[in-house]
């Protein structure tokens, strides 16, 4: 439109970048990181029933890292991501319990229930590429549901309401993956290789891409973006990363069942990242932290926890509708707060 | 009827225009000319709230109007016809003329309609059917006489002439004309520079968000800092577009 | 405004207990249950039963110098949320012993944490396998799919000399274990199964599929679901005209399968439920009169087993050597207590060694026995 | 068997009117703030126990008395409910306006919750019985057993629905709603209160999802805190399979999506000799709404605009 003003002095904002300032959030990012690196390795430490909520957390910082593609990235809402959750959760479950007489090793399975999961991903991908915004979110709604329900109906394979019990530990060279403090560590490494994937993705030529489509779809594809491939490889890209976090979910409880997969989690989910701040790595993190703890703080009041959980949320979306950490607030800056001097 | 003094106003983070001071009096035609970018349309925005001030006053009729809310701003006499026309092209031409009766001068809704089905008899013809079938030039007069439903003392139009045939565009200017013949002021807003100047009173040209030359029309036309307005800020409108 | 008023009274009430000297020794019962979300409804009235004879045995000064403090956990259905409140509740050392889940599913999931750390558990899921699986922690008060699903099929076949049935279940747990057990009992029978449907747990209306049924005129339905589904159904099914015996699992008897079904819609209604005829058991009167007295609502659907199972934990900690968890277990095993619905005792396996069922049909306001397992 | 048919046509239609009822609110919310508002499952909700509470404080006798009572109870629930949705509007909505479109969602989420938890805790989680608005008296006809409640739901659904046409397409304060629909910007620039209207149709949308509530615990005769989720959700997709935005959208999305429903528990298990069961009637709802918006990506009555992708452009 218009061109820029020649003289920027009372344009808000402008100083934002001023050295002072600058210093200050270099050092809040500095203590914030410290302190999480603390919180990490205390966790051990604590009681394992601290230790499985850090891996309930862990999971759904998984699962939102996954989801962050498609709605952080590329911009478009997916309210059935649980859908994929259930894909490497029941992949896992079915390859390796009593249920089907199967017992594969878990390093087997994983590779499967992965590219299972970007195959359910380009499935959805395909039929929505024509829909834009909410008819892009009921029909992924509807998916998740179609899902759910296909999984409850069928009895013979899935054991339908029932669910699959006695999945097996996770078994890797020797090593027997069981306790929650073993899926803490196994958590936290998963986390941090596709914390960084996601991370390399987004500044890649295709996270460029996805950018592009987010913006402005038309203007994506005037610009000669595939957005059909895009939007395809954010689909199964995301879902790869939800069915992986459905593989460790299966193995962590042993136990899976369709209740387990209802929309709430898709909201759950979508929540975490909106709460967090929409297309940041970070603010996943802070997303699923702030929503997984305050259920657990607030579990001794019954039937007021969710009432208190609900007037939380609107609270603190309306007082932050960017989210708690802004998307500027980007692993880059971190990264860059930790470099400088 | 109309003053700014010191106006910067713009969209977000960005800031547009600077340093602007216009004067509009009553029964006066006042143009803003400028390049692609200039900022004009920006400066009607700011005037009828549709922006971010970030400094200077606007005073209508004596009153502040800086601050105020869009809708109070129209509610006081200071329509607005804006850029692209923005009719509802969901609602007929008649339901468009209601949505803008808002009641202020005291007319009934049927005497202003038969106002403005007098300026524009097509209008009458076409009352019931969907703006969205209506010709660009049709459409004009729909927004013009939308904007005469509130009774306004001031009208500010944001090229009126745009993608209108030349028989359109002179049948548009003559009821501008009429229009302040009978004694509401206009703010126009012009690509068309020669057209403009032949009709105002009274000019100013803006350049990358600063006015740049002002003065009476005829004395406006004359000056050469009219068409460097033009070679510079077409350069620079094609830079920024 | 009535309820808050006694809620104000209960309050008072607990505030002058507490404020008696505290001479005996507190044992800390965990208890999880969903208590928000859909499920709210079984879960909270379930607690209340356990949480009134708690307040009885507290308010005669316990029992054997020891008063008990129900630690209630919402587990919202969730397996996932179950993992978490069952690994509270076992790192709490004050916590002796645990009731629920109340679902099979959050059962499942959580079982072997309760296992590890030796927590006796008191569950509710109705599971059968939740029960084979070796876990000697484990005990079940109430009885599981087999029991409730045989006898409605022998009645139906035997005693309304039925031959033509149709099944619908709501696709949980609960409702498909019932009805599976109808389908292969009756049919083991010779009877004929017309039809068998799925119904979503959160369908309200059934109109459609009650006229379809119309069409294949069932002598006896069956519906293994839950409240308010049998109610809605029973509704339905009298609007729409559809005539057939209704026979549902233990859900419905409660005084709110007549008030929402209405008074017409209900009669007839066959119930299966564990418990004895109301009148033969005065605890169990009593039990109606005071519930709602304390909570100024109606008993809900399985407060009476919340009530029982209260019954078992304060026994079992009484007779326990010690509050030590593994002494309760021990306790547990070797338990016989005469309850308000019958004496009970377990199995090796922690089902219940006899698990009586009755079937009552819906007579004028109250319910009327027809026919009992024994 | 025509029985049957003229029966389950009469399902349909009844449990189609309260879906319409319900999906208009969804869509004028939509139509002006684009926003998928939550927390109207449970408004709808929140209508049903209003009117008890109207029972409960009349208690009015039988006959005219009853007519009477019932008649003040629908307008004290209609602007009971209408009044929350206002405030829900001002207080939770009208501070992210200018918001990414995801935040005021997630906004109604939260508030959905909390109404259906606070409703929990001071009402009892366990359903109550209800009261018809209309004596209820089964009438036969053509083999088909239909109830007089039947017709008086899809008779006053009717009305409300032609009332709120004639509103919108009539009125001043319509034209002006429709105005704000299509463009919010240049309607204040036209010296309209936005505000104003955007309230109007938080208070009739909510409003009608109330007394869609009421009918829905009429017909049932039950009600509980967590009715407003499934019914919410199924009366969204009826929006959409309609076109969201368009009125006429969601009345014949809703009934549309009652008819799928119906038709499909009664013809899966013949078409698919057994195969697929009713279990499948949810599937089958949306796989429905997928095909239909495959080939009308807007819906039946959507108009096809190039729209913003669901999450902000610019976070300025």
């Amino acid at each position: 439109m218009a061109g820029p003003s020649t003289d920027g002095a009372r344009a808000p904002g402008s100083t934002a970048e001023s050295a002072p300032e600058n210093a200050m959030v270099r050092n809040a990012l500095r203590a914030g990181l410290l302190l999480v690196v603390i919180t990490l390795v205390l966790v051990p430490f604590q009681s394992t029933y601290a230790v499985r909520v850090a891996d309930s957390i862990l999971i759904y910082v998984l699962l939102g890292i996954g989801l962050n593609i498609v709605v952080g990235y590329t911009g478009l809402l997916d309210l059935g991501f649980v859908a994929f959750y259930a894909v490497g959760a029941y992949t896992y479950a079915l390859l390796a319990s009593p249920q089907l007489g199967l017992h594969l090793p878990f390093l087997v399975i994983l590779p499967i229930a992965v590219i299972l999961g970007g195959l359910a991903g380009i499935l959805l991908g395909f039929p929505v590429l024509r829909l834009r915004g909410d008819y892009l979110a009921i029909v992924t709604l509807g998916f998740g549901e179609i899902i759910r329900v296909l999984i409850n109906n069928a009895d013979t394979v899935t054991n339908g309401p029932r669910g699959v019990m006695r999945i097996d530990r996770i078994d890797v060279a020797g090593f027997t993956i069981s306790r929650p403090i073993d899926f803490y560590w196994l958590l936290l490494v998963t986390v941090a290789i596709v914390a960084v994937i996601a991370f390399r993705l987004e500044k890649s030529i295709l996270g460029k891409g996805w950018a592009a489509i987010r913006e402005d779809q038309d203007a994506a594809r005037g610009i000669g973006i595939d957005t059909t491939k895009a939007k395809l490889a954010a689909f199964a890209i995301s879902a790869m990363i939800g069915s992986l976090a459905g593989v460790i979910f299966a193995a962590f409880q042993r136990f899976v069942s369709p209740e387990s997969f209802s929309l709430q989690e898709s909201i759950l989910i979508v929540l975490i990242i909106v709460i967090g701040g929409v297309g940041n790595i970070l603010g996943v993190f802070v997303g699923a932290t702030v929503l997984l703890l305050l259920p657990e703080i607030l579990r001794d009041y019954a039937e007021l926890r969710m009432l208190l959980l609900g007037l939380l949320m609107a609270v603190l979306i309306v007082l932050r509708p960017q989210g708690l950490v802004p998307r500027s607030f980007g692993p880059d800056r971190l990264l860059a707060a930790l470099r400088r001097r | 009827m109309l003053s700014i003094a010191g106006l910067a106003a713009g969209y977000g983070r960005k800031q547009i225009l600077s340093g602007i001071d216009l004067e509009v009096r009553a029964g006066e035609i006042v143009v803003v000319l400028g390049a692609n970018g200039a900022g004009k349309t920006t400066l009607l925005n700011a005037v009828s709230g549709m922006c971010r001030i970030n400094a200077g006053r606007i005073t209508f009729k004596g009153t502040d109007i800086t601050a105020m809310r869009p809708d109070r701003i129209a509610a006081a006499g200071l329509s607005h016809c804006p850029e692209g026309r923005q009719i509802f092209q969901r609602l007929t031409v008649e339901e468009n003329l209601v949505v803008a009766h808002v009641g202020r001068g005291g007319k009934s809704f049927e005497t202003l309609r038969e106002e403005a089905f007098a300026l524009f008899p097509i209008l009458r013809e076409r009352r019931n059917s969907a703006a969205s079938r209506l010709s660009g030039g049709q459409q004009q007069m729909l927004a013009i006489g939308r904007a005469l439903m509130a009774e306004p003392d001031l009208v500010m139009l944001d090229e009126p002439s745009l993608g209108l045939a030349p028989k359109l565009i002179t049948q548009i200017f003559q009821i501008v004309l009429d229009l302040a013949a009978a004694g509401i002021s206009i703010l126009l807003v012009e690509q068309n520079v020669r057209l403009a100047l032949e009709l105002g009173d009274y000019g100013y040209a803006l350049e990358s968000g600063r006015l740049r030359v002002e003065g009476g029309a005829q004395k406006l036309a004359a000056d050469p800092r009219l068409a460097e307005v033009y070679l510079a800020g077409g350069d620079k409108g094609a830079v920024h577009a | 405004m009535k309820r808050s008023l006694l809620s104000l009274v209960g309050l008072a009430a607990l505030v002058s207990t507490s404020l008696t000297p505290v001479m005996a020794e507190e044992v800390t019962i965990g208890a999880e249950a969903p208590l928000s979300g859909p499920q709210a409804l079984f879960g909270v009235t379930w607690h209340n039963g356990i949480k009134m004879y708690f307040d009885e045995v507290n308010a005669k000064g316990g029992v054997n110098g020891k008063t008990f403090v129900l630690e209630q956990l919402d587990d919202k259905a969730d397996p996932r949320e179950g993992t978490l409140v069952a690994q509270k509740l076992c790192d709490d050392d004050n916590v002796k012993a645990a009731i629920g889940p109340f679902n099979s599913g959050v059962a499942q999931a959580s079982l072997s944490i309760y296992g590890e750390c030796g927590m006796p558990q008191l569950v509710f899921g109705s599971n059968p396998a939740l029960t084979t699986q070796g876990f000697t922690h484990l005990f079940r008060p109430v009885a599981n799919d087999f029991a409730q699903g045989g006898l409605p099929a022998k009645y139906a076949f035997e005693t309304l000399k039925a031959t033509k049935a149709a099944v619908i279940h709501d696709k949980q747990v609960f409702g498909q274990g019932v009805a599976t057990i109808f389908t292969r009992d009756f049919e083991g029978f010779g009877g004929t199964v017309v039809s068998s449907s799925a119904v979503n747990p959160t369908d309200v209306d059934f109109t459609a599929l009650i006229t379809q049924l119309k069409s294949q005129s069932p002598e006896v339905i069956y519906l293994g679901a839950v409240m308010p589904q049998l109610a809605l159904f029973a509704k339905q099914m009298k609007e729409q005209g559809l005539e057939a015996k209704l026979i549902v699992p233990d859900g419905g008897y409660t005084p709110d399968l007549a008030a929402q079904a209405g008074k017409d819609a209900a009669q007839g209604v066959v119930v299966s439920f564990q418990v004895p005829p109301m009148d033969a058991s005065e605890p169990l009167k009593a039990f109606a009169a005071a519930y709602k007295a304390k909570f100024g609502e109606d008993v809900g659907p399985y407060s009476v087993y919340g009530y029982v199972i209260g019954q078992i934990a304060v026994e079992a900690v009484a007779k326990a050597a010690s509050t030590e968890r593994e002494d309760i277990i021990e306790a547990l095993r070797t338990i016989k207590i005469d309850t308000a619905v019958g004496p009970i005792e377990f199995t090796e396996t922690g089902d219940l060694k006899v698990a009586p069922v009755f079937l009552y049909a819906v007579d004028g306001d109250g319910f009327k026995l027809v026919a009992s397992s024994e | 068997m025509t029985g049957i048919i003229i029966q389950q046509i009469f399902n349909a239609l009844t449990i189609g009117a309260i879906y319409a009822m319900i999906a208009l609110g969804y869509t004028m919310v939509y139509g002006v703030l684009r926003l998928i508002n939550f927390v109207h499952g449970d408004l709808f909700m929140l209508g049903a126990y209003v009117a008890l509470a109207g029972f409960v404080l009349l208690a009015p006798g039988g006959g005219l008395v009853w007519a009477l009572a019932a008649a003040l109870i629908a307008i004290a629930v209609f602007m009971v409910v209408g009044g929350v949705g206002v405030a829900i509007e001002r207080t939770a909505y009208k501070p992210l306006r200018n918001s990414n479109r995801l935040a005021p969602m997630l906004s109604s989420l939260g508030l959905s919750l909390a109404l259906q938890t606070a409703v929990q805790i001071t009402m009892g989680p366990q359903p109550i019985a209800f009261q018809s608005l209309f004596p209820a008296i089964p009438l036969d006809f053509l083999g088909a057993r239909i109830t007089t409640v039947q017709i008086g739901i899809v008779v006053a659904a009717l009305l409300l629905m032609v009332g709120l046409k004639l509103f919108i397409a009539r009125s001043r304060l319509g034209v002006v709603v429709r105005a704000v629909s299509e463009n919010r910007r240049t309607a204040q620039l036209l010296g309209v209160d936005v505000d104003k209207a955007i309230s109007t149709i938080f208070f009739i949308g909510p409003g009608l999802g109330a007394l869609g509530g009421v009918l829905f615990a009429s017909y049932y005769g039950v009600m509980m805190p967590t009715m407003g989720i499934i019914i919410g959700l199924k009366a969204f997709t009826a929006a959409i399979l309609g076109g969201i935005g368009s009125i006429t959208g969601a009345v014949v999305g809703g009934f549309l999506l009652a008819f799928f429903e119906v038709f499909g528990t009664a013809m899966l298990p013949i078409l698919t000799n057994g195969w697929l069961g009713t279990e499948y009637r949810d599937i089958f709802a949306f796989l429905m709404l997928i095909l239909v918006l495959l080939f009308r990506p807007a819906g039946l009555f959507g108009e096809q605009t190039s729209e913003e992708s669901m999450v902000m452009k610019r976070d300025f």
